[in-house]
């Protein structure tokens, strides 16, 4: 088996270059993406009979609480790769992904918050799942404080790699929480098996949104990733010809 | 293989410190390697490269032929490394800590530990709290772990600090004798040690 | 020359734990206080909150699983901390021995330590807190297989903050999570108990976890200490 | 030869204070660190207790007293910890400075990194306990004046069981019964401001408490620590 | 009273062990009291004792012809210890643990410390966080420390400790400026210092 493409990947020179190039096209895609699944949500679809316009929110919330898992999972699949495989730019991958998935982790509970007082007639609840998106945002925080607890960083690299393999445990806790305990939470009404029970006009945007969000995700995470490389190989030769 | 210790072109980076840039060396049963250079020069990172507890950017340490991150575990029941601080616990006596620390390497007998702490003349404080022993005192605990091992490759980093006039000596005698044995020893050293010209490699670190 | 018998496994373990245990009983105090930092955090809550027997029986298991939690965090810091100072577990590293199995070794002695007395003067904390004598073993069987859950897993915490200097809080930030579960489940258990309902489920479920435990968490916690050495 | 100006108390103090701070801006991870140990305890509750937040605002001001004190106890084992074992402490003894100034200033500063920061952020975890927004500068209020006092008193723990290894949980024992009224009061405090009632008679007794902390406590801490070190 | 540091009788026990039995000595202005001894000897008891870290069961410390508890603060306002270990924050780089450590005891400009630093050949790495340095680099900044202080007493343990050949000589360098300006020293050592044998005088604990 031919493993060039493996290890060309794990070379900053060629990925900085690459994260490069496609930042601006997952930027731009994001942008359309998003100012499409807001309209459609927002103006177009219509209100829903029982909960009004305040289910509105659900553009923003379920987008975010699926990136904040999704985002997870990245975070600790690259890490596992970088420690398994010692690559670089695995675990710079890894540091990049951490605080924009705390800070989608964040949105979601804001905005699911928001939504808990009109519909629940509070703000929090310690519900099972609630409770395990919190969390999440504790185990993300766990893994910034530990990267900027070790000085050195690849140990901080590799420590916060095990932290982030063995904090995946906490995603299906919280995607599978509202099934395993009798939950206040809406159960999943879109990510699962066979057909999604929602309209197709709430539905289209939603998705979109989804794409979007993912996109804006990824845009984010090259320029971070970017960030990292540069700060990393600040001694490295390539950098300076790929400056001079 | 016989005994034989081989580094090529070792690199190691402290954070912005390129620390040993292409370091190679070949020790083989009987022989010893001097590292000596400047405060800072590099004498503790290559010997904690060498046991395993640093990684290099580049370049590989092998043990009788096979490079020693491949059965780790063998590597490292042969070796013993005595850093620039005893591992010691406070609160245990000297005897105490050579049977648990030494302990989970080999068995020995009782008589095997009273004839390593006689010769590194500790026997008189062995049995007590390692917390109330002078700096000396502590090393030589540590060096009768040392020779209870029974390792074929000792690393020894500054192993005369702290001790008096007769523990230079004693140095001196140990290494001479585990020389003799067959071992192969590497020590960072800043004091001249007089062992034999003829078993001894010298490595200057710049 | 690398002479001598080889060391089995099982030597291994019991001459680690026996250290750990003589260590420890070298400084009786230090035996003792895990428990009394629980006998004593059990007892500020009534003094925060209300002597009212029924109201604080009603947050018995609550006070106690907290307490029990944050007794285990206190003492996890020190599972690994000495030995990595001065340069034990640096040996242990060089051994040629498994670390793994090493660690797992030292985390149980820990737990055989902090864990299991705590689970055993449960009952004076729980009876001051207005449990019923019939509901004890229920109590102290949830905090003994919990606490041992919360040792496993917390020598991963306490492996990953070896390098980081007053890695206490972290580790607790680190570890916490991890715990959620056993402490909601633990709880639920010991809440049951009082009630003299079946806790069987949340029971096992802990078990779960500690089987779990058992055999991930010293796997991670070898990868972790290696790091930490460098 | 011992030339060069002295040196007046306040720039003592200040350096002191200064380098405290530094170290601690080194790690920012560490400067949340009790900040996120607290908010994290105070979350634990409702999960180990019930989620209805009526019963919970009765528990809240226990709640946020008990991790208030268990964040602070945390945090005084590092005091005077690491200034022991690297040997700046010997070196404060044997600086010609007073060493009760030397470690009330240590003892400031250790309040402005791990007390202050925890009043300030108790309003989020108060109102996840359901305490109504009009109540929080009280709670804020008897949270700042009674972290003070515990530093205060936690210091002569610190320095008493400097020379024990694992002094963590003796630390905790020592300084919990001269806690207890602190915790006692403050709770009071935070009961009445919670139930919108005036809580001014709690708070100034709580006030007192600092003061006289601030008087005693320096002087035991130097006394224990002169011991500690031989 | 000009400068001078008188021991009598000094007995101290530590533990089950009569470690010093009548130990006494002057030393005065320009003079240098060099303790030697085998492992165990007391050395290290003995500087702490004068230090006053440690309290004799029998004899006293004269400092200026007082005895030294009476007006401790001054005292120590003209001594500086160092022992086994450097009084160093890792986290904190040389100069900076050099600016609080020394700042609370006099003022000084930052040309002074770059100076000091320069003299112990310690300002290449004065500016990265001690616990990134070798061993022998935070001997260095902690001597630096010694300069900075300006005492008139230094007690030093095993001074030489983890230092090279350069260190070594600078170490002597040191002490015979600081005598040479009138001030006072007591070193352990284990390895001979060629001091001037005018200024020096030795103490063998036994
Ligand atoms: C702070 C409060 C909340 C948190 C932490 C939270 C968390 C989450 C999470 C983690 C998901 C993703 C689940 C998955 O991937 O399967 C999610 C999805 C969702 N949430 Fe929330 N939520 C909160 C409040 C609410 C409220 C108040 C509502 C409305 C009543 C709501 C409605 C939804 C819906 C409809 C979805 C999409 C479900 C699906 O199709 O998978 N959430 N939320
Ligand atoms: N804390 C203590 N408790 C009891 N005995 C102690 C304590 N510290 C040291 N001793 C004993 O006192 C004696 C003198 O110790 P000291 O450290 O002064 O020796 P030293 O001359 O400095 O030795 P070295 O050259 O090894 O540094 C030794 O026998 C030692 O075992
Ligand atoms: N943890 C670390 N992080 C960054 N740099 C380090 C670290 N440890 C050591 N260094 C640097 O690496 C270089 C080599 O250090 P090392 O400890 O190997 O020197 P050494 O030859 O043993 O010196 P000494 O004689 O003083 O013991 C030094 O310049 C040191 O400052
Ligand atoms: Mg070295
Ligand atoms: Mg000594």
């Amino acid at each position: 088996m031919n493993w060039t493409w493996f290890h060309r990947l794990g070379s900053p020179p060629y990925i900085y270059k690459l994260a490069g190039t496609l930042t601006p096209w997952f930027a731009w895609a994001a942008a359309l993406l998003i100012a499409y699944g807001l309209v459609g949500g927002i103006v177009l679809a219509p209100p829903d009979y029982q909960q009004k316009d305040a289910f509105r929110i659900i553009y923003v919330h379920a987008p975010s609480a699926w990136l904040s898992l999704m985002i997870y999972t990245t975070m600790a699949v690259s890490a596992a790769i970088g420690l398994i495989w010692r690559m670089k730019v695995s675990h710079a991958l890894a540091a990049a992904c951490a605080p924009i998935g705390a800070w989608f982790t964040v949105a979601a509970l804001g905005t699911g918050m928001l939504w808990g007082k009109p519909m629940w007639g509070t703000y929090w609840v310690w519900d099972p799942r609630l409770t395990a998106e919190l969390v999440l945002l504790f185990l993300y925080m766990g893994y910034m404080g530990l990267r900027a607890g070790i000085e050195d960083t690849q140990r901080a690299d590799r420590a916060s790699a095990v932290l982030a393999i063995v904090g995946v445990i906490n995603v299906p806790i919280v995607k599978y929480s509202v099934e395993w305990w009798n939950s206040l939470h809406q159960s999943a009404s879109v990510m699962k098996l066979g057909k999604p029970d929602i309209v197709l006009e709430m539905l289209i945007p939603l998705l979109v949104m989804f794409v979007g969000f993912t996109l804006l995700f990824f845009a984010l995470a090259l320029v971070r990733l970017r960030a990292e490389i540069l700060r990393r190989e600040r001694a490295a030769s390539w950098l300076r010809e790929a400056l001079a | 293989m016989t005994a034989e210790l081989r580094a090529d072109n070792l690199h190691l980076w402290r954070g912005e410190q390129h620390v040993l840039r292409g370091v190679g060396f070949v020790v083989s049963a009987g022989q010893c390697l001097l590292v000596t250079g400047r405060n800072g020069a590099g004498k503790t990172s290559l010997i904690r490269t060498v046991a395993g507890l640093l990684q290099p950017e580049e370049g590989r340490v092998f043990w009788r032929g096979e490079p020693t991150g491949v059965d780790r575990s063998r590597f490292h029941s042969e070796t013993y490394y005595l850093g620039h601080d005893a591992p010691l616990k406070g609160d245990l006596t000297g005897a105490e800590n050579l049977r648990f620390g030494v302990g989970i390497r080999r068995r020995f007998l009782p008589d095997e530990l009273r004839a390593a702490l006689a010769r590194t003349a500790a026997s008189d404080f062995a049995d007590r709290p390692v917390r109330t022993l002078s700096a000396g005192q502590r090393r030589r605990i540590a060096l009768a772990g040392v020779l209870l091992t029974t390792a074929t490759l000792w690393l020894l980093d500054e192993p005369t600090t702290n001790l008096d006039a007769s523990g230079q000596e004693l140095i001196k005698t140990l290494i001479e004798a585990h020389l003799a044995a067959g071992g192969i020893a590497i020590a960072a050293i800043h004091h001249p040690l007089e062992l034999d010209a003829r078993a001894t490699t010298r490595l200057e670190l710049a | 020359m690398t002479g001598g018998q080889s060391v089995s496994p099982w030597h291994v373990a019991r001459l680690t734990v026996e250290r750990d245990l003589r260590l420890a009983f070298r400084r009786p105090a230090q035996l003792v206080q895990p428990i009394l930092f629980f006998l004593i955090v059990t007892t500020l809550f009534p003094l925060a909150l209300s002597p009212e027997l029924s109201r604080l029986r009603d947050v018995a298991p609550g006070v106690l699983w907290v307490a029990a939690l944050l007794s285990s965090l206190l003492a996890l810091e020190f599972l690994f901390r000495d030995d990595a100072q001065d340069g034990t577990l640096e040996q242990f590293a060089l051994s040629g021995q498994s670390l793994t199995w090493l660690l797992f070794a030292k985390t149980f002695s820990h737990w055989l330590l902090t864990g299991l007395p705590l689970a055993v003067v449960a009952p004076i904390s729980a009876g001051a807190l207005g449990v019923d004598f019939g509901s004890m073993p229920g109590v102290v069987a949830s905090l003994a297989i919990g606490s041992f859950a919360l040792s496993l897993i917390g020598a991963i915490g306490a492996g990953l903050t070896l390098g980081v200097q007053r890695g206490g809080v972290l580790l607790s930030l680190l570890t916490l999570p991890l715990a959620v579960p056993i402490l909601i489940f633990g709880a639920r258990a010991t809440e049951l108990a009082i009630k003299s309902e079946p806790y069987g489920a949340p029971l096992y479920l802990l078990a779960a976890f500690a089987v779990l435990g058992l055999t991930l968490a010293p796997l991670a916690a070898a990868a972790a200490v290696r790091i930490g050495l460098e």
